[in-house]
C-alpha cells in the first residue's frame, strides 16, 4: 500500500510507526510534529526523519511557531493545506493520523 | 464497489479518553449502514487491537458498577455478535504479560465469533486489504 | 475529482487538531473535490451555534458555515451532541445530526479517509 | 477540615479526567473538606443544562448539580464557554460564571490546590 | 516540599517526574496510570515504582479495566476515593497532576 | 496569609491544545484578582516552561497572520508587561538548541522583566518556595 501518515506530535510514541510497512510510506508533519523537521534533539535530527525519503511538514505550523523554513531539515518539503490535498489524492491511497 | 474493506487500529488504552471506545461503536455501526447503501454495496471493518490498545480489553470489567458506564467488555461482545472480525496482537499481549483467555468471549450469548489473537503481521495484512485505515 | 470523508474527534474550539480539519477541508473543496466532515466525540459541541468569536480561538462556528456554504457536508453524532446539552435546534444551521452509520456511508463513496481521533 | 482548590481543564463528558475532578470532589466534600471547582478550555462545555445521561458517559449535568447540592462551588470561565456558544441562560443552575481570577481567589484560600490540566 | 504527584497515564514521558526532588514523594497512580502497578512490561515491573516507596493506585480504575487488586504489585497500596482525599490533606503540601 | 506564591509549571509545547496556553492567561489573571481578596492579599504565580514546554516561547510566531489568533509570543510580551516572573529552563533550551536570544521580550513596548533563563535547579526551587505548584 501507499501509505500517507500524520504526525502531529513531537514525543509520540513511535512504536506505531516502526512496525508500519508499506511500498511506499510518507510522512507529513504537522502541529507539534513540525519539530521533528526544526529541531535537533541534543544535536541530533529527529530519528523519524530516517523511515523514509518522503517527508513533508506544513508551513502554517513552521510559521505559527516563530520556526523559519530556513530551520527546516533540508530532507523535508515545506508544504502548505493545497499541497497536502494533493498528496493525499495523488500520492498515496490511504491516509493515517497516528 | 460492493463491498468496502476498512482496518479500524485501535493504539490508545480503553477509558482514560473517547477515541478507543468510539473506534467499537463505530465498527459496531457497520451494521445499520445498508439504510444508506445501495442494494448489494456493505463496508467491512475489521477492528484491530495494536500497543497499548490491547490493555483495555481483558474480562472481568466492572464500569457499570463502578463508573454507570458500558464496559469495553460488553461494548466487545456486542461486537463479536455482530459478526465483526476482530484482531488482538499477539505480540503486544505478550510484551505486556496478558494470556490469551483473559480475552473476552460472547459464548454464553451464543456468538460464534471470537477474538482473534494474531501476530501483528497478520494486522498489517488488515491494512493491506483495506480500502482504508483509521487509527484511534 | 475526487471524495475525502473527513471524521474528526478531538476538539472542540482550542484544540489544533480540530483546526487542522476545517483548513484542509476548506483547500479541498477548493480544488473541487467534494468532502464530508463527520464529527464525534468531543468535537460534537462544536456545533452550537451562537460562538463567540474569541482571539484564543482558530475556528469554530463561522468557519464550519462558510464550509457549508461551499458545499462541504457536515454531521455531528446525535448521541455523543445531546450527551453534552445541546439539542438539535440549538445547532448551526446546515449541520446535519444522524448516527455514526452516517460516516460510514460517506466513507463508502470515499476515494480517501482521514480521522482525526484524539480527544 | 481543609479547603481544595480543584481546577480542570479537559473534559466534557466522555473525558474520565474530567470524572476523576467530580468524583474526587464528591468525596472531599462528604469527608467535611470545602471544595471549589474551576472549569476551563474544554471542560466548559459541560456547563450545559439538558445533558442527555447515555451509557458511554460516566458523570455529567447530574453529577455536577449533585455536587452544587452538596455545598461544592462549582464556576467556568466564562470567555472559554461563550466561545463554545453556550450563553450563561443556557447554564446549569448553580454553577458560577467568571473569570480566571475566580480559581486564583480560590487558590488564595485553599490549603491544597489540585490542577487537572490537558485537552 | 512533601509532593503528591498523579499519574494518569502509562507511558507518559517521565521527564519531569525525573527530576523532580522532594523529600518526600508520593505517586498516586489514577486511570491509565495504573498500569504502572498491575502490568509488567517484558515481565519487568515499572521504573516508576522505583522512584519512591510511597505509591498508590486507585482501586475504582484498576476495577473498571477487568484488572485485580491481586494483579498489583506489593510495593503499591490500593485506596479509594475518600483514601486519596486523606492523603492530599494529611500526606503531603502540594500536589500535582501530571 | 498576605501573599501566596504559586509556581505555574508548563511542559507542554503551545499551540496544539489549549492547556499551555491557558497557563498563561490564567497567570496573567493574578492582576486583577484583587476585587475577589480582601486588602493586602494577594497571589503571586511564577511561570515557569520546562520540557517541551520550551518549544513554544520563541520569537517571530505569525499566530495572527496564519491563524487568526493571538501568538504566545504576544501573551509572553503581556506578562512580562504585568511584571510577573517567567522562568525558563536553561538545559532544556541546550537540549533543542534554541539560544536564549530567541526569547520574546517586551522591550519596545517599555517592559522592565525579561524572561529569566535559568537552570532547572532555580524552578525547582520556585516549586519549593511555592504553596501550591500547578502543571500545565
Amino acid at each position: 500500500m501507499k501509505l500517507g501518515v500524520f504526525v502531529s506530535d513531537f514525543k509520540l510514541t513511535v512504536d506505531t510507526l516502526d512496525r508500519l510497512k508499506a511500498e511506499k510510506l510518507g510522512l507529513i508533519l504537522v502541529q507539534n510534529g513540525v519539530y521533528h523537521a526544526t529541531t535537533k534533539e541534543n544535536g541530533k535530527a529527529s530519528s523519524l526523519l530516517e523511515k523514509t525519503p518522503n517527508l513533508y511538514a506544513l508551513s502554517d505550523d513552521i510559521q505559527i511557531r516563530g520556526l523559519k523554513v530556513t530551520d527546516v531539515d533540508k530532507r523535508v518539503k515545506v508544504v502548505n493545506y493545497s499541497d497536502i490535498v494533493d498528496l493525499i489524492f495523488n500520492d498515496y491511497d490511504k491516509v493515517a493520523w497516528l | 464497489m460492493a463491498d468496502v474493506k476498512l482496518a479500524f487500529i485501535v493504539q490508545k488504552p480503553q477509558y482514560k479518553g473517547e477515541t478507543s471506545r468510539l473506534a467499537i461503536t463505530h465498527a459496531i455501526s457497520y451494521q445499520t449502514v445498508e439504510i444508506l447503501l445501495e442494494d448489494g454495496e456493505t463496508v467491512t471493518p475489521k477492528l484491530c487491537f495494536i500497543g497499548e490498545g490491547v490493555l483495555g480489553l481483558q474480562k472481568g470489567q466492572n464500569a457499570m458498577e463502578l463508573y454507570g458506564i458500558t464496559s469495553t467488555e460488553s461494548h466487545m461482545k456486542n461486537t463479536l455478535l455482530v459478526d465483526l472480525d476482530v484482531l488482538v496482537c499477539k505480540e503486544d499481549l505478550d510484551r505486556y504479560g496478558i494470556p490469551e483467555d483473559a480475552m473476552p468471549d460472547a459464548d454464553e450469548m451464543g456468538a460464534d465469533k471470537k477474538i482473534q489473537v494474531v501476530p501483528f503481521t497478520e494486522i498489517q495484512k488488515a491494512m493491506e486489504e483495506a480500502k482504508h485505515v483509521l487509527f484511534f | 475529482m475526487g471524495k475525502l470523508a473527513l471524521g474528526c474527534y478531538p476538539g472542540l474550539v482550542g484544540n489544533m487538531s480540530y483546526d487542522f480539519a476545517l483548513k484542509l477541508a476548506d483547500a479541498a473543496v477548493s480544488k473541487g473535490h467534494t468532502v464530508s466532515i463527520w464529527f464525534s466525540g468531543n468535537a460534537t459541541g462544536s456545533v452550537k451555534s451562537h460562538q463567540k468569536h474569541l482571539k484564543d480561538y482558530s475556528t469554530g462556528e463561522k468557519h464550519l458555515l462558510a464550509l457549508v456554504a461551499k458545499g462541504v457536508e457536515i454531521c455531528t453524532c446525535e448521541a455523543c451532541t445531546v450527551a453534552r446539552g445541546i439539542q438539535k435546534p440549538e445547532g448551526i444551521e446546515g449541520v446535519q445530526w444522524n448516527a455514526m452509520h452516517w460516516y460510514l456511508g460517506k466513507i463508502h463513496a470515499a476515494d480517501r479517509v482521514l480521522l482525526i481521533g484524539g480527544e
